[in-house]
């Protein structure tokens, strides 16, 4: 009898394994588990060491300040030494240059070295409208209009080409991408290029500017009526009876209450925690090589 | 239908199918056992050939005790690690210098991801991560040995090329058959999950049992790369070859997704050969060749090369080489530092490793902002 | 695409727009940015400039390439400054199509170039320099 | 709802969602299918579940409720009925009201200080005559 039971657990577990994160991705991969193992394994000849976590628990704000720590949560994409090298790399990079947090609705001035410039440097200023990818691939947009024409920018984030992060102005606005900028008044998305920042204090909540928009006459970019913006108003003026019906009919409200879809899109608690930890020791280190450095140069 | 899987439909209960699944997985293990149950066997296209040597065994591990199975690992660890009887003790095979007609082995990576990287001009490029993770040399046999076999093609005996097998991925010997873990007794590693086999030339005879890490390959030189693509499954003809299909309105029934006629009549009256029909999409083996190495992880045993468009999705196996193309090969032979013979020894790195090593054009990460030169125009 | 440019009262468009590839092929409308008195006029009647052949192998315009126009009963060459189409990082993407017009003789008919013209035409060598001559401001 | 920071799940999940197919509920227009219909199915299987605490069904659809049935309870164990983006996501999820204070009067105390998964799954006999069903049983841990 007994050996039936052990039987019937160990179907159990064999059962368990296809579906515990480790589903197999195509017909010619291997299982996420057995690869992991593997790197582990006491016969390999050059086996990974375990390593054990940072015992330090990072603040509170860092999952909102370093959301481009936290890989693609496309599970047929990820594996964990790449995203480990990944982290390094972004870490170096961080160390010479100075990225200071900011979000989609805060204002930006960048500086790039440029080949063709004067002074082999080219300054742009504008307002943040979308940040996109994580990792090495992360970037964001800039928007200003420069003598009544509307320019864009989009920059990569780890780019070495990248010499300065200016955040001129630290707010949020209340939504997460201001593509619908392009169809506003001009005079929203014009700032000048002299501007002087605005001081954040450090602690700070970051300020949400809750200004409303009224969007322009069609024709506009994208159907803004379908996407649920907060940040602008008048668009029934500029619809049809039939362009509303319409909209109505593609409309999924259902999907916003999906929580094992945006458990699945999202990567959850412990594993972020995991992340940051690793960002807020290195953080320390710099800091202290810093600390360190100050007396050299004053000899 | 078996009487086995006829009563599975009568009793249908947990308990039963597991006894189904060992009854399967046995006749499907032991091969012989299967072959034999037939009194007249016909040669079938299908069937495996005479040297095949079954793989997989039912999995009696997971019955065991804890402290069986514990004792069951410290057997195989001492069998393979602490009291293994090293072949590299004896004399070694003698080391040649590299020329350009010499054919090393390659390895046995997996596909880890894609990462952006960049020049130290400016430029972003996409580099395809691969980890070699515990590869080791199974077998090699001589050419003139090679060629007397019976799994050597025309192609192979016209060459003067030997041939080495190579395994990645060492396991417990409890999963797979006796006859399979036999194979690894010459080399004297635990047995592997997967094997291929390289050609090469005399010159780059290469001993059994020697491991084969990242220090195979230099920064900088080029490679070759085979694997299997992303398997889609069967598909139409709109995904497969990309055809325009029919409208999606229009007065258009049942005609939306289709390729169209597919030939004449007339006189030909037939379908020619190699037409693009509906099938089995992707899941083919496939090369890509001339891919630099731009930089080595050692810490991890990674491969930086060049491009996002290596064959296959990610955690899948990769098998790399040297290049074929002349002009690279020019390339790598004009350089200082040539590949090492046949593979990199433990005696080659006395001096001890970087953790990293970078291309010379390539971006570090460590570096100061790239800045322009005042005086270039 | 060009319907900004054109008066709201004597055009409006009574069916949907999806989202444009805004690639520049023939029949693209463009808008002139130089100060020429020709580009001026025909903005001004509603007929902006038209697109009837790309110097190039793809058919497809991009920043500093040079275009054929229909512009006021005229053929005219041009040279693209901007356009509307998705960019690479680190290269400006505009809110129009822009050009500036040129002789046969390869010399700028406008004399001011209104609106910055992206930072890495400043590489162009041979017949764009002179346009580069004219050019207020870069981005 | 994307404001809401999940913790790991307990159990062994499927990397995809299941289509749910066989869904159709007849509805007063017609019969109610595709994502829509999905999610409705589930609703109505996790108030079931959270009123019975025992549920016999398909293996494929008790899997699929199963995850929302963890992600609903480990939710108001950690933030309660007063968190604003909780009490719209139970107010959602449950669709007979009188199980809300059930939910938070007896099932969250009682799971308070698990370590594992709330609910378990279990495989029942194929059920014949009939199709190839792979039947099965979910529970919350703990009932009696």
């Amino acid at each position: 009898m007994s050996v039936f039971r052990r039987a019937l657990i160990a179907s159990n577990i064999r059962n368990l394994e296809c579906y515990c994160g480790v589903q197999k991705r195509f017909s010619n991969t291997l299982f996420d588990g057995t690869l992991e193992k593997h790197r582990r394994s006491e016969l390999s000849h050059d086996r990974e060491k375990t390593e054990s976590f940072p015992p330090f628990e990072a603040p509170k704000d860092y999952k909102k300040k370093y959301p481009d720590f936290l890989p693609n949560a496309d599970w047929k994409k990820r594996d964990r030494i790449t995203e480990k090298l990944e982290r390094k790399d972004m870490l170096r990079r961080r160390a010479v240059l100075n990225i200071p947090e900011f979000y989609p609705g805060s204002i930006l001035a960048i500086t790039v070295s440029d080949p063709y410039a004067p002074g082999k440097y080219n300054r742009f200023v504008g307002i943040c409208i979308a940040k996109n990818g994580n990792g090495l691939r992360t970037s964001f947009t800039l928007r200003n209009v420069v003598d009544n024409i509307g320019v864009e920018i989009l920059y990569e984030l780890y780019n070495p080409t990248i010499q300065k992060v200016e955040v001129l102005k630290l707010e949020k606005r209340l939504d997460e991408e201001l593509y619908y900028l392009r169809d506003c008044d001009p005079k929203y998305s014009t700032f000048n290029f002299n501007m002087e920042p605005v001081q954040h204090p450090p602690g700070a909540p970051i300020p949400v500017n809750d200004i409303v928009l009224k969007i322009g006459p069609r024709p506009w970019n994208q159907k803004w009526h379908r996407q649920n913006l907060k940040g602008v108003e008048g668009l029934d003026e500029h619809l049809r009876e039939v362009e509303k019906k319409l909209a109505e009919k593609t409309a999924e409200p259902w999907e916003k209450y999906d929580i094992m879809k945006t458990y699945r899109n999202s990567i959850h608690e412990e594993e972020s925690e995991r992340i940051l930890s690793e960002v807020y020791e290195k953080n320390l280190h710099n800091q202290k090589l810093k600390e360190n450095r100050k007396p050299l140069k004053m000899d | 239908m078996s009487a086995i899987q006829r009563c599975s439909k009568l009793f249908s209960n947990n308990l039963c199918r597991t006894i189904i699944n060992i009854e399967i997985r046995s006749s499907i293990s032991d091969y012989k056992s299967f072959a034999g149950s037939r009194p007249k066997k016909v040669k079938n296209r299908f069937d495996p050939p005479e040297w095949f040597v079954p793989k997989k065994a039912y999995n009696y591990f997971d019955n065991l005790t804890p402290s069986n199975r514990d004792f069951l690992k410290e057997v195989a660890y001492d069998r393979y690690i602490t009291n293994r009887e090293s072949p590299l003790v004896d004399e070694p095979i003698k080391r040649n210098t590299w020329n350009p007609c010499t054919k090393r082995t390659g390895v046995l990576g997996v596909k880890i991801g894609v990462l952006p990287q960049w020049t130290k001009d400016g430029t972003k490029l996409f580099t395809t991560l691969v980890q070699i993770i515990d590869n080791h040399v199974i077998r090699y046999v001589p050419p003139e040995d090679y060629k007397q076999s019976s799994a050597a093609t025309l192609y192979m005996k016209n060459r003067n090329y030997g041939s080495v097998v190579v395994g990645a991925l060492s396991c417990y010997p409890t999963s797979f058959t006796k006859s399979y873990v036999n194979l690894f007794n010459e080399a004297g590693v635990p047995p592997k999950r997967k094997l291929t086999r390289f050609l090469v030339t005399p010159d780059a005879a290469i001993e059994p049992g020697t491991p084969l890490t990242a220090k195979h390959f230099n920064v900088g030189d080029y490679v070759d790369v085979q694997a299997r693509t992303i398997g889609h499954g069967f598909q139409g003809v709109v995904k497969r070859w990309g055809f325009k299909g029919g409208p999606k309105s229009h007065g258009a029934t049942k005609w939306h997704r289709r390729p169209g006629t597919i030939a004449s009549g007339g006189r030909t009256g037939l379908i020619y050969k190699g037409k693009k029909m509906p099938g089995k999409m992707g899941n083919r083996w496939r090369n890509h060749r001339g891919l630099k190495i731009w930089r080595i992880n050692y810490k991890y045993n990674v491969l930086y090369l060049t491009g996002p468009a290596t064959p296959g999705p990610t955690h899948s196996y990769i098998r790399i080489y040297d290049t074929i193309l002349p002009n690279l090969k020019k390339e790598m032979t004009s350089k200082e530092v040539h590949p090492p013979m046949p593979t990199a020894y433990p005696e080659d790195f006395s001096e001890g490793l970087p953790e990293e090593v970078f291309d010379d054009e390539l971006f570090q990460f460590n570096d100061p902002t790239l800045m322009y030169n005042l005086d270039e125009k | 695409m060009a319907g900004r440019f054109i008066p709201e009262l004597l055009f409006k468009r009574q069916f949907g727009t999806t989202p444009l590839l805004n690639e520049i092929r023939k029949m693209a409308r463009l808008r002139v940015v130089d100060n020429s008195i020709l580009g001026r006029q025909a903005e001004l009647e509603g007929k902006p400039a038209k697109c009837i052949h790309v110097y190039n192998k793809n058919g497809v315009g991009t920043i500093g390439d040079k275009v054929l126009v229909a512009i006021k009963g005229q053929k005219k060459r041009a040279f693209l400054v901007g356009v509307r189409q998705k960019q690479k990082a680190m290269v400006p993407r505009f809110d129009s199509n822009n050009i500036v017009l040129i002789e046969d003789s390869g010399q700028p008919t406008g004399t001011r170039i209104r609106v910055p013209i992206p930072s890495l035409l400043r590489g162009k060598k041979g017949e764009f320099s002179k346009i580069l001559a004219c050019a207020t401001k870069f981005v | 709802m994307n404001k809401i920071s999940f913790n790991a799940l307990k159990h062994a999940y499927r990397l995809r969602h299941r289509n749910l197919k066989r869904v159709q509920e007849r509805l007063p227009t017609g019969y109610r299918i595709g994502p829509r219909g999905r999610i409705d199915y589930l609703r109505n299987s996790v108030t079931n579940l959270f009123r019975e605490e025992r549920v016999e069904g398909t293996w494929d659809y008790l899997d699929e409720t199963r995850g929302y049935a963890e992600l609903i309870l480990q939710q108001s164990i950690k933030n309660g009925y007063d968190h604003e983006v909780t009490k719209e996501m139970v107010d959602y999820w449950i669709v007979e009201k009188d199980i809300i204070p059930k939910l938070f009067e007896v099932l969250v105390p009682r799971f308070e200080d698990y370590d594992t998964a709330y609910t378990k799954l279990y495989t029942l006999p194929y059920v014949y005559p009939g199709g190839p069903k792979r039947m099965g049983l979910l529970e919350l841990k703990g009932n009696f």
